[in-house]
């Protein structure tokens, strides 16, 4: 423990820039992950257990579609997509015959998705490490504010997160579709006889869900590694963060987000040896004292 | 509201419908048939299939034999949703408001195009016929008491613009100063012209507020006629209302 | 009622010859090192199961006490200064404890957010074994192999009686699980499966029930861990993975979680699966994966659930329409209707 | 044998029991009714222990019980029923009966033992006879017919050997007759065991004729008590509750 | 792409009858004269790491196909048969003994990473085959004299020589730059712990003025590493090292070109030097210290050029650090039946292969010498290289003398208690 240097960052300017960024950079795409897989349980009352798939897939295609058209939109956008239609077909062939089953089925369905996808990606991509590489863009000096530093990728990542989180927020709050939406999580069956296309609705908010997952998979595909498998690590952090936060509120995921992010970050400067055992100990003590999460509505 | 196609046929027609549950057999043969502007009540003991005649009209409990047609268009056989597109506006027992939402936002889910393209129910319109409503536009719905809600359930489905409006048990649970209420507000359709059918065991709120009726025993219609002569034949409300 | 009892123990005593006899009749290593596997995971998915199909808790975290047994059995036999048995008491009693613990946390929780708190507390295990380097070895597991001194003229050294040994004390735990399955200890766990709300209004404590069975499974799991460090002769951080939980629930899944045997018989298709997919292909996840939802979309339950429940069919076919079948008529009617 | 004073319960600023006096006499038949939202089944649920009571006693058997928990209630001698049958739905009606009267002996935690106990067993046979279940006793809980679940559901209750016995709506959702053949035997059991009995009600005509007392709540406030005679006159309860129209108020049953 | 699958009559199945089908094999046909020669070999064949597996499979693969193309030994071929542990150390166990017990295979090349090698260690205790450990870099595992296993070698680099070519390297650079202000980043696990603590041992011994001022410990696999560079720009050390590898350090690599970390400091990296990793890495900047892992032009030999192209037009890539420990395992084995003539019992062979020395591509000078004392590889390359943006990626090699490292080992083995 390390409570001086931890004051010492706090009361600097440079340093205190530099590890809030941190925490944002951690953290956002973290939130985007979280909130699909919150969006999900939120809607369809089901826990998306192979979300970290569609963040693999989504790092996967944009890499794919890099490499093919050298566009940086375009691999977004494939990456985004690409989760998405895997999504939909998972959701309309696999997922939906076990709504209303108990949660160990949907969990093997998710667990069989696990196994299958790792596989196919590696047959397709092999078993190498691949790097999607920084978009020319992006090829440029760190950020100073204030003395801290703050790459530019990391700035349009970020901002590219929180923009995704308030269009999110905006369209399920103040849309028709949002409120549809929301009325589809408490009562499917009064929504199907006002005349909406309830599956078609849980198709779309699950590959939406998926949509989330691939685009941070594709924000992160120049920065970090594409291995098979690679969802995994990121899927127990965003359980994390969607346990935090309360399971079906992406407020709270932001929340619990940015809370897990600025953890790291100054833990990282003051507790440099119990960084990861913070995150569970968060968790736990979150789980135990409010089980319903942060910002959750349904109680445990 | 705007003419259907054909001004002959009745809007709602049920044919020789059976519906089963698993392997129980629970409607044997239903024939019904509303007429534009009749306020239709569908009488009968608990048990006696009127939910599930609804549901087999609604497109969820799917019929075995027999066909819905709704000014003459079979949609039977088609999901619930597509039903409701074709016009047929389901209310479903107990009240079932989106808590979560304002008044408001319940209309606005509820909000579509009628079967012909007609959108002549709009939330101020609804707030003109339903004046309680309009003062509570942005309470949470799941603060309303049990007859506002019953209130607002009806208003939400009339948003979709149906040609039918079915109402599946709308005074039960409520205490009968509400039941009154609700009472006046079909009666206030019904003299908007609007097409209704009111499944109920309630037979004083029935007499009050319908203009035909049609009584259903063990899945069976035995009964089907206008309200005065209902409320003439004692030997039918003896043996089927238990009054 | 003495006569299931005596039943139970004499059918598994006929169990116990049969598994003692397979690699007599059959003298080959593979088949035994094949059956101490389906011994080690079918008893971890039998325990877990106690808390999945009996008492309706979903735990994601059962390896906990799977790797608990094995590491608090290791670390005492490389000690030196215990036997096997004592070793053994004491890595059950110590895992009790563990379990004790972590349930009266746990078991106030509901549904999922029992299963995430139990994942939670398995995560952070694994850490502590993966971190806590001086004792456990840290990722390299126990290092240096796990000595098993001879006890009372038994020598476990020889595999043949390794083995031995193995299927008598899995008998042993299948026959207390089978007392906890049919006793009103038990049935009370049915009550709270089936409505936990309810058994409260009956006078049943059930958190406290709850905790007792999941110190119960705590326990029989440790068992499971110990074979398997016996066995591979070490005790490695992935005892305790997420992974290990995930393959035990998959084999009560696949075996089925409402006959009492059926665990095994997951396991036993499971460690089958595995071996022969693992042979013939490197894509064994991708043929894995495939027959879990082979399973999950087609059977809809475990096999021995689906076997039960076909049988249940043709006898009620066989015979004439039973009082259940018209019994459940209103019923259905009433839900709809 | 129960009476709860000044009684006092709000969720999130709304006031669900506002200062509710009742009391209970030893062996009595008493109806709870009122509109949808009166707060009659928050009231069960703060009498048995459910939920806890901000202000206000509950004295049960001489008693003050209030932040007793339901396990501690159940064990004082109060049970309940629920409005919608709340049942083990994978148990025979047997094995329910037997589990439950298990649980009373306190004997749930016999673990060397097996299911089912010799010492329960003429209870529940004694139960299933009293409950006329005794020909569905091998029937698993989720096949019976609803009167039959309801029923089960009172049986489950009555194997707690309760001094007081809470029903929640005992004749919801089933058809005119059978309403009647399960106040009569609801009845009967409390005249069979000596009960005290507390029922919530929709269907007046069966509160009018079977009730010895009927309290009326109303915004969870009582808004008044007294005989089926008098709680029929009672011009409150006519205007907030009965309306005018209703037949009952003509005398007409 | 599975090579062991389509073996022929390998095994028969019967279904048992009684408790619920039995598993049984039919015996093989066993003894020194079967016309192939089966090699096992557990190894991790899916996941993060799987590429582990695939080119160490791809290099024995490689190695024993010229065997057998050249006749074979004998008029015997040698014959791979590989199983994917999926990394749990368990099942390298279970395999293991499978592959020994049921698919008739008389050697195993333990393809496991350290926690397998462990496992598969002991299973080697009990059925004492000739064993070669491939891929396990920890030092105890043949080093501790507690854990010795008469049947088994390792044919890899091991921990405690690298920490000594490291220390030697980096002391001289510190030296010669002034690098006083240190600082890690490795793993959080018993191999990135251990590594990192030997490297600084004998870098301080080396260079007393490295003075270590701050120590971060992500986790293995970890898809982030922003808070530990961050952390390293407020810290400003001169020199970092770090026994990140794979997939990790190409994330780490990458994520602090994005903070411009590397020109301001120093990087020591033990994994670097590995052609996968340093392919992966697109802007792969100039002047980082790695140790050699492996590089097509190091050492500079006809044989060693050889082998890189043969593999790759194998496994189409580069080999890996893996492939040639893997390689030289093969050839090892192969030398060792010549000289059995075929025979295969474990104690055979291994009573050869102690103290062997065979002349490879891939040793420093002129020969690879597994040691007899404690059964390891020495006379491998464990020089250092600095980074250049384009292949071959890593240049002027500086070797480190065997004669220090072994120097330094004894004192090690001494201190430790191991001799």
């Amino acid at each position: 423990m390390n409570l001086d240097v931890l004051a010492g960052c706090v009361a600097t300017a440079s340093c205190f820039v530099t590890q809030v960024s941190t925490g944002l950079i951690v953290g956002m795409l973290l939130f985007l992950v979280a909130s699909g897989l919150s969006l999900i349980f939120g809607v369809l009352g089901v826990v998306n257990f192979a979300h970290g798939v569609f963040y693999m897939l989504g790092a996967y295609f944009a890499f794919a579609a890099y490499e093919a058209t050298g566009s940086f939109v375009l691999a977004l956008l494939a990456g985004a997509a690409g989760a998405g239609l895997v999504g939909i077909v998972f959701e309309r062939f696999f997922m939906s015959r076990v709504y209303g089953k108990d949660l160990l089925m949907q969990l093997l369905v998710c667990y069989a998705a696990i196994l299958i996808c790792d596989d196919l990606v590696k047959i397709v991509f092999g078993a190498d490490y691949k790097l999607m590489g920084m978009p020319e863009a992006f090829a440029t000096a760190p950020v100073e504010v204030l003395g801290g530093f703050i790459p530019g990728y990391y700035i349009f990542m970020v901002g590219m997160a929180l923009g995704i989180g308030a269009v999110l927020w905006l369209g399920i709050n103040r849309t028709r579709l949002g409120k549809i939406i929301r009325a589809l999580a408490i009562n499917p069956q009064m929504v199907g006889a006002l005349g909406i296309n309830t599956r078609l609705l849980y198709a779309g908010v699950f590959g939406m869900g998926c949509v989330l997952a691939g685009t941070a998979g594709a924000l992160a595909a120049p920065v970090r590694t594409l291995t098979p498998g690679m969802g995994l690590s990121v899927l127990i952090e965003s359980f994390i963060v969607t346990v935090i936060g309360g399971m079906g509120s992406i407020p709270g995921a932001l929340v619990a987000a940015i809370l897990i992010g600025l953890t790291r970050a100054f833990g990282a400067i003051g507790f440099p040896l119990f960084t990861d055992g913070l995150m569970f100990a968060l968790m736990g003590l979150v789980l135990i004292l409010r089980p319903s999460g942060l910002l959750g509505a349904r109680t445990a | 509201m705007s003419a259907p196609p054909n001004p002959g046929v009745p809007i709602l027609e049920v044919k020789g419908t059976d519906v089963f549950y698993g392997a129980s057999q629970i409607l044997f043969g239903i024939d019904l048939a509303v007429a534009r502007g009749q306020t239709m009540a569908l009488l009968g003991r608990n048990g006696a299939g009127k939910s599930t005649t609804f549901k087999a009209i609604a497109g969820i409990a799917p019929p075995r034999r027999g066909q819905v047609l709704l000014s003459g268009a079979a949609v039977s056989g088609k999901a619930p949703y597509l039903v409701a597109r074709a016009g047929i506006g389901y209310v479903p027992e107990d009240r079932q408001v989106f808590p979560e939402h304002t008044v408001e936002d319940n209309l606005i889910v509820g909000a579509k195009a009628g079967p012909r393209g007609d959108r002549h129910w709009t939330a101020e319109r609804i707030y003109e016929v339903f004046p309680l409503l309009a003062g509570m536009r942005h309470r949470m719905a799941g603060r309303l008491s049990g007859g506002e809600q019953q209130m607002l359930t009806i208003a939400r489905t009339l948003m979709g613009n149906p040609d039918i409006l079915l109402l599946d048990e709308p005074s039960e649970g409520l205490a009968p100063i509400i039941v009154r209420a609700i009472g006046d507000l079909i009666r206030t359709l019904r003299g908007m012209s609007v097409t209704i059918l009111i499944a109920e065991q309630n037979m004083h709120f029935c007499l009050g507020v319908a203009t035909h009726a049609t009584v259903i025993d063990k899945g069976q219609v035995v009964y089907s006629a206008g309200i005065d002569e209902l409320r003439g034949n004692d030997a039918i409300l003896q043996r089927y209302l238990a009054v | 009622m003495r006569a299931g009892l005596m039943r139970d123990l004499g059918l598994g005593l006929i169990g116990l010859v049969l598994l003692l006899a397979l690699p007599a009749l059959f003298p080959h290593p593979s088949l035994r090192d094949f059956l101490i596997y389906v011994i080690a995971y079918g008893l971890l998915a039998m325990s877990l199961n106690l808390l999945v199909g009996l008492t309706g808790l979903v735990s994601f975290g059962h390896a906990a006490y799977f790797a608990s047994g094995a590491y608090v059995f290791g670390l005492l036999m490389q000690g030196g200064a215990v036997s096997i048995p004592v070793a053994m008491l004491a890595a059950v009693g110590g895992t009790a404890l563990l379990a004790l613990v972590i349930g009266a946390i746990c078991v106030r929780l509901k549904e999922i957010y029992f299963s995430f708190i139990t994942l939670a507390f398995q995560m952070f295990i694994h850490s502590i074994i993966l971190t806590w380097v001086d004792l456990t070895g840290g990722d390299q597991g126990l290092r240096g192999g796990i000595p098993r001194p001879p006890f009372l003229g038994i020598d476990l050294g020889d595999a043949g009686t390794l083995y031995a040994f193995c299927a008598v004390v899995f008998v042993a735990c299948l026959l207390v699980m089978r007392q906890v399955w049919q006793s009103p200890f038990g049935y009370t766990l049915r009550m709270i499966r089936d409505n936990p709300a309810r058994a409260n209004f009956l006078g049943v404590d059930v958190v406290r029930m709850k905790l007792g069975v999941f110190v119960l499974a705590g326990t029989m799991a440790s068992v499971a861990g110990i074979i398997m460090a016996l066995f591979v002769s070490g005790a490695f951080p992935e005892f305790g993975f997420w992974t290990t939980s995930g393959e035990a629930i998959f084999m009560i899944m696949l075996g089925g979680t409402q006959v009492f045997l059926g665990p095994v018989i997951g396991a036993f298709l499971l460690q089958l699966l595995n071996h022969y997919v693992t042979i013939w292909t490197h894509h064994h996840g991708l043929v894995l994966g495939i027959v879990i939802l082979a399973i999950v979309l087609g059977l809809r339950r475990g096999v021995a659930d689906y076997a039960m429940a076909w049988l249940a069919d043709r006898r009620a076919a066989a015979a004439p329409p039973a009082t259940p079948a018209k019994a459940a008529a209103p019923a259905e009617t009433k839900a709809a209707g | 044998m129960l009476t709860v004073e000044n009684l006092q319960k709000s969720f999130g600023g709304v006031q669900a029991t506002r200062d509710v006096s009742l009391a209970f006499p030893a062996g009595s038949l008493t109806a709870i009714i009122g509109p949808n939202g009166a707060g009659k089944t928050t009231f069960f649920n703060l009498i048995s222990g459910q939920i806890r009571p901000d202000a206000g006693r509950v004295v049960f058997d001489g008693e003050d019980v209030v932040g007793r928990s339901s396990l501690e209630m159940v064990r004082r001698g109060m049970a309940r029923a629920f409005q919608v049958a709340s049942l083990f739905p994978s148990l025979t009606v047997r094995e329910a009966l037997t589990a439950a009267v298990t649980a009373h002996q306190r004997r749930s935690w016999s673990l060397l033992a097996r299911f089912p106990l010799g010492q329960s067993r003429a209870r529940v046979e004694e139960l299933l006879e009293l409950l006329g279940l005794g020909a569905k006793a091998e029937l698993v809980s989720s096949s019976l017919s609803h009167g039959d679940q309801k029923l089960l559901d009172i049986g489950l209750a009555l194997a707690m050997d309760p001094k007081v016995l809470l029903l929640d709506e005992p004749t919801a959702g089933m058809g005119p007759d059978e309403r009647w053949r399960m106040i009569e035997k609801v009845h009967h059991l409390w005249q069979a065991k000596s009960l005290t009995m507390i029922f919530i009600e929709h269907d007046m005509d069966i509160v009018f004729k079977y009730a010895q007392a009927v309290h009326v709540l109303k915004y969870g406030a009582v808004l008044a008590q007294g005989t089926p005679a008098e709680i029929r006159r009672n011009q409150d309860v006519i205007d907030a509750y009965l309306g005018t129209d209703h037949h009952l108020a003509e005398g007409a049953a | 792409m599975s090579n062991g699958a389509n073996v022929t009559g390998r095994r028969v199945l019967l279904g048992g009858a009684a408790a619920g089908a039995a598993m049984l094999a039919m015996p093989r046909i066993a003894g020194a004269q079967a016309k192939v020669i089966r090699v096992g070999m557990p190894t991790i064949l899916s996941g993060r790491v799987a590429i582990l597996g695939t080119s160490s499979r791809a290099a024995v693969q490689y190695a024993f196909g010229r065997i057998n193309e050249a006749g074979g030994l004998g008029g015997r071929t040698l014959q791979l048969v590989e199983r994917d542990s999926k990394g749990r150390p368990d099942e390298a166990a279970k395999v293991t003994r499978d592959l020994i017990n049921n698919d008739g295979c008389e050697i195993i090349i333990d393809g496991e990473a350290s926690s397998g090698g462990f496992a598969v260690h002991e299973v080697v205790r009990d059925l004492p085959v000739l064993c070669i450990h491939t891929n396990s870099e920890t030092s105890s595992l043949t080093a501790d004299p507690k854990l010795h296993v008469k049947t088994a070698f390792r044919c890899a680099r091991q921990g405690i020589h690298d920490a000594v070519a490291g220390g030697v390297y980096a002391s001289g650079i510190s030296k010669q730059r002034g690098l006083k202000r240190w600082m890690t980043c490795s793993p959080d696990y018993a191999y990135g712990r251990d590594n990192t603590a030997e490297f600084l041992e004998f870098a301080k011994m080396y260079d007393p003025a490295i003075e270590v001022v701050d120590q971060v410990w992500p986790r293995l696999f970890a898809p982030d590493y922003t808070e530990n560079i961050t952390k390293a720009l407020q810290v400003k050390p001169q020199a970092m090292y770090s026994a990140l590898w794979g997939g990790d350090l190409v994330s780490f690599i990458e994520q602090s070109n994005l903070y411009r970390l590397f020109p301001n400091v120093a990087l020591f990296s033990s994994s670097l030097g590995d052609p996968p990793v340093l392919t992966a890495i697109k802007q792969l900047p100039a002047g980082l210290h790695t140790a050699y892992r492996y590089n097509r032009n190091y050492p500079e030999k006809p044989a060693n050029t050889a082998f890189a192209d043969g593999f790759t037009a194998l496994a189409k890539h580069e080999p890996t650090n893996w492939a040639w420990q893997n390689y030289v395992a093969a050839q090892f084995i192969a030398e060792a039946l010549k000289r059995t003539n075929g025979r295969t019992e474990g104690a055979a062979l291994a009573a050869e292969l102690k103290g062997m020395q065979i002349s490879s591509g891939l040793a420093v000078e002129e020969k690879l010498t597994l040691r007899d004392t404690d059964h390891t590889l020495i006379g491998y390359p464990t020089a250092w290289g600095r980074t250049v943006p384009k292949a071959p990626f890593v240049e002027d090699f500086a070797p480190i003398p065997w004669s220090q490292i072994l120097e330094m080992e004894t004192q090690w083995k001494k201190q430790k208690g191991y001799a």
